[in-house]
């Protein structure tokens, strides 16, 4: 059964099926969405009586376990600890490349984004990388970033076990196909199409006609969300938890 | 003693006891042109001594970040103070991009070392371990190889099919950070916050401000010697408290959000900076 | 869920939640033929599960000392568990040399990997930064040089005219160390043992014995949380109290010394130490 | 004036003679003379208003305020923040070469000792390493070591500001030549002759007709000795300080 639910729900529970199987979570700071989306998927284990997430919430204390500093997030990923991270980025392009330095000439971007932080190293250590950034355009989906903070895919000789999984947007879900470096559009969210979704892209993918509406979570889900998933996001997200819709 | 005993192995003056100085004093200990590190807003940020060190007119800085920057940061970029910034990324946090710093890498106003999170901590660790440079994995493929002659792409020794990154050692001249307390013989709480301590070890000297000093030693309380930074590696320390207003200190107190929007929206432009600079004090 | 986002990236198994076990458990999920990470004497020393190991026949170990052994390593080596030991001393402390290893060498019953202290932490590191080697200073015209395959000289990438010896990351497959306490959650505390702490990040599993099993969380208490080992590096923990007798344990209580001296002199002979492994169980 | 002391005493006050100048003083773990002399040190620089000396013993919780593990000191040698250390050995050839692995072969040694601990690092790294040993004898001092631990000299290339800066025996003092790798007679403890020295050294060395002696400990210094420093050296090395002659 489908049910309404809003946008950021949708993606919230498409983030959660994203992380199925993982065990341990990483969450940079200031991205709520991923944290709920995290949040949720140890709920729904929890619930179906699957394995244990950890999530760890990078600038919280409450959710964060490391005593080492944050040196440890990437040590932790280094010895293969970590199953899944998000990175966002100014530009994303075809290839899975991501910038999150700037646009517009290096080093003297016209338009300069905070910097790369750990992602030149996490996209090649955590195994399901999930790009995750709700603007939808060809403004941030580029068919060649202008800066490549980190890279989709590497050539045989550099040690490479993690990379791209998905692209997650408010508009749509791809996939990443490692073998080929290139995204296969997996699902359309409902209220888009296909073609909408290859005018708003600015880099060629497979499956571009898909006819797979993202499918949104049950009664259930989406009750568990609204109570207990909320509860525990505002702990770390006061704001963000208060824009999501409450139980009734 | 006879010449041959001691004209050799010497004590080398890098290394002293803690001295217990006024902010003031501290600000005049710190030279124009060093290699500075910082700690990230948060975690040990000081802009109380920032603007100090603004005042007395600091310049020409190689700053390093621990491994990313904030507010204390772009108040120095906006002061003119910063010659070199490394660093894996700078932003005010919630409240968004860093705009001094936006506005100098436009203009071409500073030289950046654009790094990555865990490059700079290899980098930091090299210095600690007294190593030349450290290995890291990832890294190739990423434009940031281009603009850092002192990373290296190389072959692993043991197994030449694989080519991986070395980063060289980096060694600030001082570092300076916020702390929550220190003790009369110079030990400094940190907690887990295990990157200052790195950043400290890693450094030739370390200047320390605390919200207060604790008569008793630190490291009497077992619970507690885990997460502190010996006084052998603090030159001094300094009594200021509210220091880290408005970033925040870690298990003290929070982020004063409110003020830094204010500064966010004033440094969007070089005359709000210098207006918010001289307008603003401190909330202590 | 399409195949596209299930085929890649599944957790590799080699990361869990901490079991909680009896020591006999403990015991049956060490195998004989593995790389076996231990503690030095009185610093997460566990002669009590030793023994449990050797009874249960372990053999084959390679075992890692970190970076020094005492009193049960030697009597690992002198149950003839021992295939491979990577140490930079084996020694039995005041009470002098360590009689099952220097019997077994002078008879080669076990491949000796001699280090030196810091470069068995620049193994650890190497393993727990996931990089494949580190650099370390020293060491070029020590004959430890000679026998260590896992050892190189290189040029620093930096400073071709500088000679460095590189040497290669150390993995334990399991690590077994006692501490003092650990919380329902499987956290462990290890206060300044900072060396125990890089073992367990560089090791694939590590398993804890404890004197006590705390029912809230040690990381809740922030002046302890710098010196916890977090859960998701403890495989399992078993509560044994007094596990680490007699060489005692940091913080907790200390040394018997006369019983080492005990085992010293039984041990010079083979058959003085199976008499003395047979004949004394423990103090608890 | 010189006063009657034992031959531990000259040696303590002969270690804290070699330390003048030292503001960091690490000390191995049973090493009771060398801890001994550091603390003797600290005190005299302290009535003489000189610099403060910092003492770690290694193994002591009072006398150590490392917080890193038993790393944290060979990362502080190699930062350059300790002055000064003590080595032993099993043998100490004449070319400043240390050996504490083995005699008669190696790996499978007649004799094996503990091993190298962390001497093949820190002689590199520490600028005053004093060896130490009371034994002196052509069994110990020896023309060649069966085992190099560490060497005491490097060719060019190799990164070393550390090394032996002399050695003490029960019987006499060297001061080391980095220039020519040899050993040089400094002084003959009160009772010995150089002639008995060259008898006792199994390597050759300089100034081998030394008819300096090595001198003791002023009226002053020797109160403090049997006062302060055997009460300070009793929370570590009760034993060994309940050996020392005790003040009248």
């Amino acid at each position: 059964m489908m049910l309404e639910c809003t946008n950021r729900e949708l993606l919230i529970y498409t983030i959660s099926r994203l992380l199925a199987g993982a065990r341990h979570v990483a969450v940079g700071m200031s991205s709520p969405m991923p944290a709920a989306g995290a949040m949720l998927r140890r709920a729904l284990n929890k619930k179906q009586g699957r394995e244990d997430v950890q999530v760890s919430i990078l600038g919280s204390i409450r959710h964060n376990s490391f005593t080492g500093g944050s040196e440890e997030l990437f040590e932790c990923a280094a010895q293969g600890r970590i199953d899944a991270f998000f990175l966002g980025g100014g530009q994303i392009d075809g290839k899975g490349n991501v910038n999150l330095v700037g646009a517009g000439g290096y080093p003297n971007s016209e338009v300069r984004w905070p910097g790369s932080y750990g992602s030149a190293y996490l996209y090649f250590l955590v195994p399901r990388v999930i790009l995750f950034r709700e603007e939808h355009s060809p403004r941030v989906l580029v068919d060649q970033v202008d800066f490549i903070s980190a890279p989709g895919v590497s050539e045989k000789g550099v040690y490479r076990r993690g990379g791209p999984h998905a692209l997650l947007t408010s508009a749509a879900l791809f996939s990443f196909q490692r073998d080929v470096g290139r995204f296969r559009l997996e699902s359309v969210h409902p209220g888009r199409s296909a073609h909408e979704i290859r005018e708003m892209t600015g880099f060629s993918f497979d499956n571009d006609g898909c006819e797979v509406q993202t499918p949104g979570p049950d009664a259930a889900t989406l009750a568990l969300m609204r109570n207990q998933i909320r509860t525990e996001l505002a702990e770390t997200y006061p704001q963000f938890a208060a824009s999501l819709p409450e139980a009734a | 003693m006879t010449e041959g005993l001691t004209a050799d192995g010497a004590a080398n003056g890098s290394w002293n006891m803690t001295d217990f100085v006024s902010p003031e004093t501290m600000v005049q200990m710190i030279p124009s042109g060093i290699k500075l590190g910082l700690a990230p807003d948060g975690a040990g940020s000081c802009p109380a001594m920032i603007r100090l060190l603004i005042e007395r007119g600091i310049r020409d800085l190689h700053v390093v970040c621990t491994p990313i920057g904030g507010m204390q940061i772009d108040m120095l970029i906006g002061a003119g103070a910063v010659a070199v910034l490394e660093t894996s990324a700078i932003s005010l946090g919630e409240t968004g991009g860093a705009p001094c710093f936006a506005r100098a890498i436009r203009n071409g106003e500073l030289r950046m070392l654009d790094g990555t999170c865990p490059a700079v901590f290899a980098g930091l660790t090299a210095a600690a371990k007294g190593v030349p440079f450290m290995p890291i994995r990832g890294i190739i493929g990423s434009d940031l190889l281009k603009n850092r002659p002192d990373w290296k792409v190389t072959a692993n020794p043991f197994d030449e099919s694989e080519k991986i990154v070395v980063v060289s050692a980096i060694q600030p001249d001082i570092s300076l950070i916020h702390a929550p307390e220190a003790d009369r013989f110079g030990n400094v709480r940190l907690g887990r916050r295990r990157e200052i301590m790195l950043l400290a070890h890693a450094s030739k000297k370390t200047f320390v401000t605390v919200e207060r000093i604790s008569e008793t030693s630190l490291l009497d309380d077992e619970k507690l010697a885990a997460g502190v930074l010996p006084a052998m590696y603090v030159s001094a320390v300094a009594e200021y408290r509210n220091a880290a207003w408005p970033t925040g200190l870690y298990t003290e107190y929070d982020l004063d959000a409110r003020e830094v929007e204010n500064y966010a929206r004033a440094a969007r432009s070089p005359e709000g900076f210098r207006a918010y600079m001289t307008g603003t004090r401190s909330a202590a």
